[in-house]
């Protein structure tokens, strides 16, 4: 399976469970076809994504990573994606000043009924990580 | 001003609080150090001049079920207001005695300007000149070249928030648009000159956390993540990768936060620029939700609020 | 051992190159004006003129090391039984420090007592410090805060060095003070030192007398047991303290250290890294208990363990060196000299300090 | 730690294009994983027995399942492992289906990516906590919003069954779109006949609270314990003392009112009572077009209301009610004309809408149920209905089928022929869609019994010549252009969901797709559920949908709460937010963002604050774990540590 190491990128997605995740589900469900490299960690909700779970992926190898929460105004909490977009957005900004590319990172709202909405988003953001290539912040193995 | 007035006022007070907070002589010439008074006759050890640089309000949380008084300059009453809009003080406990400030000294940048000579004696004159001696000279300054850099693009050098005011207030007569430039020029280079640049600053850390505990808006400190295994963010190797960790848990959670009194960068000793970050957060907060820190009391943090209409905030396309 | 030796400073790249072929050189290093011991490279901004921001410590005892590493595996038919294999990692190299200020060498000699010379031995310390070979540097000015001399050193002490090396006009005497040291000068770039002796002396006395005394009584500073319980004494001292632990961590003769565990899935490993006594979480029991729950208590340790406990255990030789940097690089400029001044008994006699801060 | 994994091949959904076994060999090395296996369906019957004999086999105490999503099966599994003696905290799903094999192609890619996935499942697990439920009471009582007819259904089935109801219904009467309706397909029976009754029933019913002319303002708690602000919108009537008489709606001088009821076919009076059934049947003034309000000066109704029922200074009031479930039933709403201009929508009279079509044919409708042409009131001899007005119609957004139009269209065209004998109908349609029992039959009726004309294609443009208006369209099976001159054009115009539905969506929590419908929990195994517990839905709000479906779901919703309501206490969910009170600083900023106020403040004994969670009001979001700067408050089953987890096991090993 060695020969895949080159070929796949890291990437971490950061998925509320009620919209995005679905929206994945929707789109395995309707068979729309995805690259490879996204590994999904199911999270309440975007809310509940700390920016620093951004941060701790991109410093510990992962070379992109993705935030998807319901669109604004359909949280399932009511409030957590207005906090999440505020939090997000910071580090958005801040990450070309540390020398990150800030298209390694993205957050987006996909609903649960998105599924093809979805399947553009991975393929989108994966060719963008292939574009960029391996990130290694720290010269650390 | 003289110091006799600030004394006076400080007499005054001590009557209502159990402590005043103030500066008095370190252990040479070019260094202040904090001064506790909590009886009258400590009050003539206080000294008032550009050595001040300590920003005494960062003791006030932990202060917080005494009655304090504090010395403050124009900067550090940012502190001060931004404890008041996350609720981390009592206002009504706080006897705020503010001093108006053109300016105050930079120890690593006087070190640097007499060439890290030993420095027998300092004196500062009312025009900006400040005489340093030093066993091999006597050199003349000006405080603007040996100031910290946010001297130099000082909004505030009259306190926003006072109980009592010692001098006449001072208006600044640095251009608004001066504050970020620094900023805003790192942010010209390459990705690549960025990055390096926060490798060599960051690998210097040895996690003393000094920075840390002389934030005044990290509050946490006996519970900070950075030391604790419940969470496990960071682990205790001091390797590039856990140092860039912790320069970025203290910058995140600064977010919208910071007053830029700089103390994380003065209390650095591997001369780490801890600050940069921040401002550049603080520099987006202005332009996101036009929000500056500890200036108005009555404004909220900016990433424990939010609006269901986000103006500034536009959805990115992938790429 | 007087077999002094000359090194001309045109000559010490090339000596130092010299010696990088055979060992790990650690010089002081000057980046954007914080120096630090760092590997040599033939463009190391070599700084002297002022003592490192960290002392270094860091070479022997460094800032974190990994004492074993465990790898887990299984055998295909059993998944439920996991082989733990441990494997320490102690592969030491040859090293020099170069130009270790006396007080910084002097450091060590609190940890040999600790780490080396003790019942039990530190491998990992000791492995470390007996392939090292410390080059000091007698001090060519003072620093402010500094106060070696009032803890019974000066700034060219010899001992915990190998060789003592004093800049002269035009190089710098080199002076072996242990075999190891004897070594390191048998090089085509050292000539013979003795006509240097006398000005290197000279020197050497010149900046010992600018050394501040802080304690108003000569000798080894006693602590008055009364004033040392005494709670109030430290509130007041210390409420400007921050609790963090640059002191420490800047400090030569601080030791104190933390062990972790670090899991990954197919391995782990075992890690040792510095802890210091200001932070809450030194003394934090399980239970959520701290007996030294604040910063008062904290830094009543310091002073204790550095002017009393040490001594007490080792024949009275104080763990500190005067290097200065804790009153120098503390954020609010709290000076432990100062501390340790009042906290001195004014009533009993002050014993004589020897040479290695011990009592006569 | 011993760590079971079960990975499913779920036949060939996911053994198809992942390497399943090589999943189970690679995760069999990990330490801590004491078992793992492949079975054929792990969510069947023997396929859980599996896990559970495997438990007691191997005495595992986590489990890891590989297969579907855990939006799918979470909760299976979760019974699985608690029956065999587990703490169901202890249990992890790994998603290799919809996120992995249904979506890749490379075989060799998705085992990869399996192994990931449940590798970090694995780290996952092995920071979880047991988790306890604590119980708490159920109010028993159940709100309904909307009294059409899918909500008055389930509100008799709720009253029926011993609950206490309360039923919010927007506009002025009970009834919704049906009591609109002239007659219902396939049977063509009076629509309010079998409505009406219905609707005193719930008039009458003494577990039925209604408030009528009512929206909701705000919703506030949980499952089990919600309080209600409800806004009872002033309606200028006493109704206490309106006595439904219609003397005030006789006499009032103001005659141009808008007829919502009537969808604007003919004007109203300021102050009216929408139709004769209306329940309840009270009176109620238009603020817009009452000369009291518009002028200043009139009063006509208050001097001849017999009650002195009047009151020109009502105001809006506020009552709270409190309940434990929440039934939703808001129905539909219809595209205006005016979105069609290229069927002149909105421009020509003689252009109208279904629903107006079906207030012409009915008896107590403007017209007394004469088929009469709004431009000119003649009788139309010549009519063009055309379905799909705007449904099924990409480049205005709504992709969607109406799903009824075709059917009332067929009812319409015969009904039209009842009425005027010598009259011609059109049908121009798309397909015609006719699932229903004894529905395609009906339609056939309509062509073969009733002579309408069925034109397969679409209408280009519709505008008019002297008197008649032109339609133009094509015949798709005949290949050619038609164009038909028609007296009246009757346009099945799309469903859209109401205006305001995702504002009441956002006051429930419960989500909305792009259309505005309600999302429900699974579209074919929990069709009136949503993801929110303790809100259910009914009828047309869900998506569009005919009388029985819309019957059928307000009983579904009824038997839900029923369930829900038969224990008296509710077993909370333990995956909350908990502080850790030794590392809490008390800076409150969880209690300032939580969305929900479930975070206090306590003081301690020795004096200090910190924050305290209301187990029963936290829904468990986490925005007070990503906001606590030093971890004191995790939500459990997502702390920092467990996402941590998942993070490192992909990241660093």
């Amino acid at each position: 399976m060695s020969g895949l190491e080159n070929k796949e990128m890291k990437i971490v997605g950061f998925l509320c469970n009620w919209c995005s995740y679905g929206g994945a589900d929707t789109a395995g469900v309707s068979r729309f076809k995805q690259p490879t490299d996204l590994r999904i960690i199911r999270v309440p909700c975007s809310g509940r994504v700390n920016p620093l779970f951004v941060v701790k992926a991109l410093l510990n190898g992962a070379d992109g990573v993705l935030v998807s929460g319901c669109h604004p105004r359909d949280c399932h909490y009511s409030d957590g994606n207005f906090y999440a977009r505020r939090r997000l957005e910071m580090l958005k900004r801040l990450l070309p000043f540390l020398g990150i590319d800030h298209r390694r990172f993205h957050y987006t709202w996909v609903s649960a009924s998105e599924g093809a909405r979805w399947q553009q988003v991975v393929k989108d953001f994966t060719e963008v990580i292939h574009k960029l290539g391996p990130l290694n912040l720290t010269r650390e193995a | 001003m003289s110091v006799d007035k600030l004394k006076d006022a400080v007499k005054q007070i001590l009557n209502e609080v159990d402590i005043v907070i103030g500066y008095t002589e370190g252990f040479d010439k070019v260094h202040a150090t904090p001064l506790f008074i909590n009886t009258q006759d400590k009050v003539d050890q206080l000294i008032w001049d550009q050595r001040c640089v300590h920003n005494l309000a960062s003791y006030l949380p932990s202060l917080k079920r005494k009655k304090v008084g504090v010395i403050v300059k124009g900067c550090d009453s940012r502190t001060i207001v931004q404890y008041i809009q996350e609720g981390l003080i009592n206002r009504e406990n706080v006897k705020i005695i503010g001093l108006p400030c053109s300016g105050v000294i930079s120890l690593k940048k006087l070190l640097k300007a007499v060439d890290f000579a030993n420095i027998d004696d300092i004196t500062f004159e009312d025009n900006g000149n400040v005489n340093v001696k030093t066993e091999k000279e006597t050199k003349t300054l000006s405080l603007m070249d040996i100031a910290p850099d946010k001297c130099k693009t000082c909004q505030y050098p009259t306190p926003l928030i006072y109980d009592i005011l010692i001098g006449d207030p001072i208006k600044s007569d640095k251009p608004k648009e001066s504050v970020y430039e620094d900023i805003i020029e790192f942010d010209k280079k390459s990705l690549e000159e960025k990055l390096a640049y926060w490798q060599k600053v960051f690998d210097r850390c040895i996690r003393c956390y000094a920075c840390r505990n002389a934030c005044p808006m990290c509050v946490c400190q006996d519970s900070c993540i950075a030391e604790s295994r419940e969470p496990h963010w960071i682990s205790q190797r001091a390797t590039l990768t856990e140092k860039f960790m912790f320069h970025l848990i203290h910058t995140v959670h600064l977010a919208g936060r910071c007053v830029e009194c700089g103390e994380c960068e003065r209390a650095c000793p591997m001369g780490i620029p801890v600050n940069t970050l921040k401002r550049k957060i603080n520099l987006e907060m202005k332009e996101l939700f036009d929000y500056v820190p500890g200036v108005n009391p009555d404004d909220k943090p900016p990433m424990y609020t939010f609006n269901v209409d986000e103006l500034k905030i536009k959805e990115h396309k992938i790429g | 051992m007087t077999e002094l030796g000359f090194l001309k400073k045109e000559n010490l790249v090339e000596f130092l190159k010299e010696l990088a072929t055979k060992s790990v050189v650690y010089v002081p290093v000057a980046d954007d004006d914080v120096v630090a011991f760092k590997l040599f490279q033939e463009n190391s901004t070599i700084c002297l003129d002022r003592p490192a921001n960290i002392p270094p410590k860091t070479v022997i005892f460094p800032q974190y090391e990994t004492l074993l590493t465990f790898t887990f595996s299984k055998k295909e038919e059993q998944p439920d039984k996991i082989d733990v294999k441990i494997q320490e990692k102690m592969d030491f190299k040859d090293t020099v420090i170069f130009a270790a200020r006396p007080c910084d060498a002097k450091g060590f000699t609190v940890y040999d007592r600790v780490y080396k010379d003790s019942d039990i031995p530190d491998p990992y310390y000791v492995g470390r410090r007996e392939k090292t070979v410390i080059i000091g540097f007698s001090c060519p000015n003072v620093s402010p805060g500094c106060f070696c001399t009032a803890v019974g050193s000066t700034p060219s002490d010899k001992e915990g060095s190998d060789i003592l090396m004093t800049e002269v006009s035009g190089g710098f005497v080199l002076e072996p003070v242990t075999e190891k040291g004897k070594a390191v000068i048998q090089s085509k770039f050292i000539e013979d030192g003795s006509k240097y002796l006398e000005e290197a002396q000279k020197k050497q006395e010149d900046v010992k007398n600018k050394v501040k005394n802080p304690f108003k009584k000569a000798g080894k500073p006693q602590i008055s047991q009364e004033k040392f319980n005494d709670d109030s004494f430290w509130e007041l001292a210390l409420s400007k303290c921050l609790s963090c632990g640059a002191c420490t961590f800047l400090c030569p003769t601080c030791y104190c250290f933390n062990i972790t565990d670090e899991n990954k899935i197919w391995e782990a490993e075992r890690l040792r890294s510095w802890d210091a006594c200001m932070f809450p979480h030194f003394t934090l029991e399980a239970s959520g208990h701290n007996p030294r729950p604040t910063k008062f208590h904290r830094f009543k340790n310091r002073v204790g363990h550095k002017f009393l406990y040490y001594p007490e255990k080792y024949n009275g030789v104080l763990a500190c060196c005067g290097c200065g940097r804790c009153i120098r690089y503390c954020p609010v400029s709290v000076d432990i000299s100062k501390v340790v001044d009042e906290l001195s008994d004014t009533n009993s006699e002050n014993k004589t300090l020897t040479s290695n801060g011990g009592e006569a | 730690m011993r760590v079971g994994v079960f990975i499913c091949h779920c036949g060939n959904n996911i053994a198809g294009t992942v390497d399943v076994k090589a999943v189970a060999e690679a995760i069999r090395k990990i330490p801590g994983v004491a078992y793992a296996t492949t079975y054929m369906y792990t969510c069947s019957e023997p396929g859980q027995d599996e896990i559970k004999q495997a438990i007691k086999d191997h005495n595992l105490n986590r489990i890891v399942v590989a297969a579907c999503s855990p939006r799918m099966h979470e909760l299976t599994f979760r019974k699985t492992v608690e029956k065999a003696g587990l703490n169901r905290y202890y249990f992890e799903m790994a998603n290799i289906r919809e996120h992995i094999s249904w979506i890749g192609e490379d075989k060799e890619a998705n085992t990869k990516k399996a192994i990931d996935v449940v590798k970090m499942a694995v780290a996952k697990v092995m920071q979880d906590r047991p988790l306890y439920s604590s119980s708490f009471r159920i109010n028993k009582r159940v709100l309904v919003i909307g009294g059409g007819v899918a909500g008055m259904q389930a509100a008799l089935d709720c009253a029926d069954g011993g609950l206490e109801v309360v039923l919010v219904e927007k506009s002025p009467s009970i009834g919704g779109m049906m009591s609109r309706l002239d007659k219902t397909f396939p049977t063509i029976d009076c629509s309010i006949c079998i409505l009406g009754p219905k609707m005193v029933d719930v008039a009458q019913h003494d577990k039925i609270k209604l408030y009528a002319y009512s929206e909701i303002d705000e919703i506030k708690g949980y499952v089990g314990n919600y309080q209600i602000k409800i806004r009872k919108k002033a309606t200028y009537v006493d109704w206490t003392k309106c006595t439904g008489c219609g003397a005030c709606m006789e006499k009032c001088p103001s005659r141009n009112a808008y007829d919502y009821f009537n969808f604007g076919v003919a004007p109203t009076k300021a102050i009216n009572i929408p139709f004769p059934q209306a329940i309840p049947k009270k009176a109620k003034i238009d603020p817009n077009y009452c000369r009291h309000f518009t002028k200043g000066k009139c009063g006509v109704c208050a001097k001849i209301c017999p009650t002195k029922a009047i009151n020109y200074e009502m105001q809006d009031e506020i009552v709270t009610e409190e309940v434990g479930a929440i039934i939703v039933a808001t129905g539909y709403s219809l595209l205006d004309l005016e979105k069609l201009p290229e069927y002149g929508g909105g421009r020509y009279p003689d252009v109208i809408s279904g629903i107006q079509y079906e207030r012409l044919l009915n008896a107590s409708g403007p017209t007394a149920g004469h088929i009469l042409r709004p431009s000119d009131h003649i009788e139309p001899k010549t009519i063009v209905f055309v379905s799909c007005a705007g449904s099924r119609d990409k480049s205005i957004g709504i992709p969607y089928c109406s799903n009824f139009c075709c059917m009332y269209i067929a009812k319409q065209a015969i009904l039209t022929k009842d009425h005027i004998p010598d009259s011609q109908s059109y049908v121009f349609y798309m397909d015609i869609r006719s699932p229903g029992k004894g529905y395609d039959e009906f339609t056939r009726r309509a062509q073969e019994d009733y002579g309408v004309k069925y034109i397969r294609g679409r209408v280009s443009r519709i505008y008019p010549k002297g008197k008649k208006m032109v339609v133009k369209g094509v015949d798709t099976l005949l290949g050619s252009q038609v164009e038909i001159e028609a007296d009246l054009v009757v346009l099945g115009t799309a469903v859209l969901s109401n205006p305001d539905a995702a504002h009441l969506a956002e006051k429930l929590h419960i989500s909305y797709d792009t259309f505005g419908f309600y999302v429900e929990s699974h579209p074919k195994l929990r069709p009136v559920e949503t993801n929110t517990s303790g809100v259910f839905l009914a009828g047309a709000c869900q998506g569009p949908k005919d009388i029985p479906a819309s019957v059928g779901q307000g009983s579904a919703a009824a038997s839900k709460v029923l369930a829900l309501f038969s224990k008296d206490m509710l077993e909370s969910d333990p995956a909350v937010a908990k502080v850790d009170i030794n590392k809490c600083i008390g800076c409150l900023k969880c209690v300032r963002t939580c969305p929900f106020q479930a975070i206090k403040d306590k003081e301690l004994r020795d004096g200090r604050i910190v924050a305290d969670v209301i187990e029963t009001v936290c829904a468990g979001c986490g925005v007070c774990t990503s906001t606590c700067p030093c971890g004191a408050i995790q939500l459990q089953h997502f702390t920092d540590n467990q996402l941590l987890a998942e993070v490192n096991a992909l990241c660093l090993a």
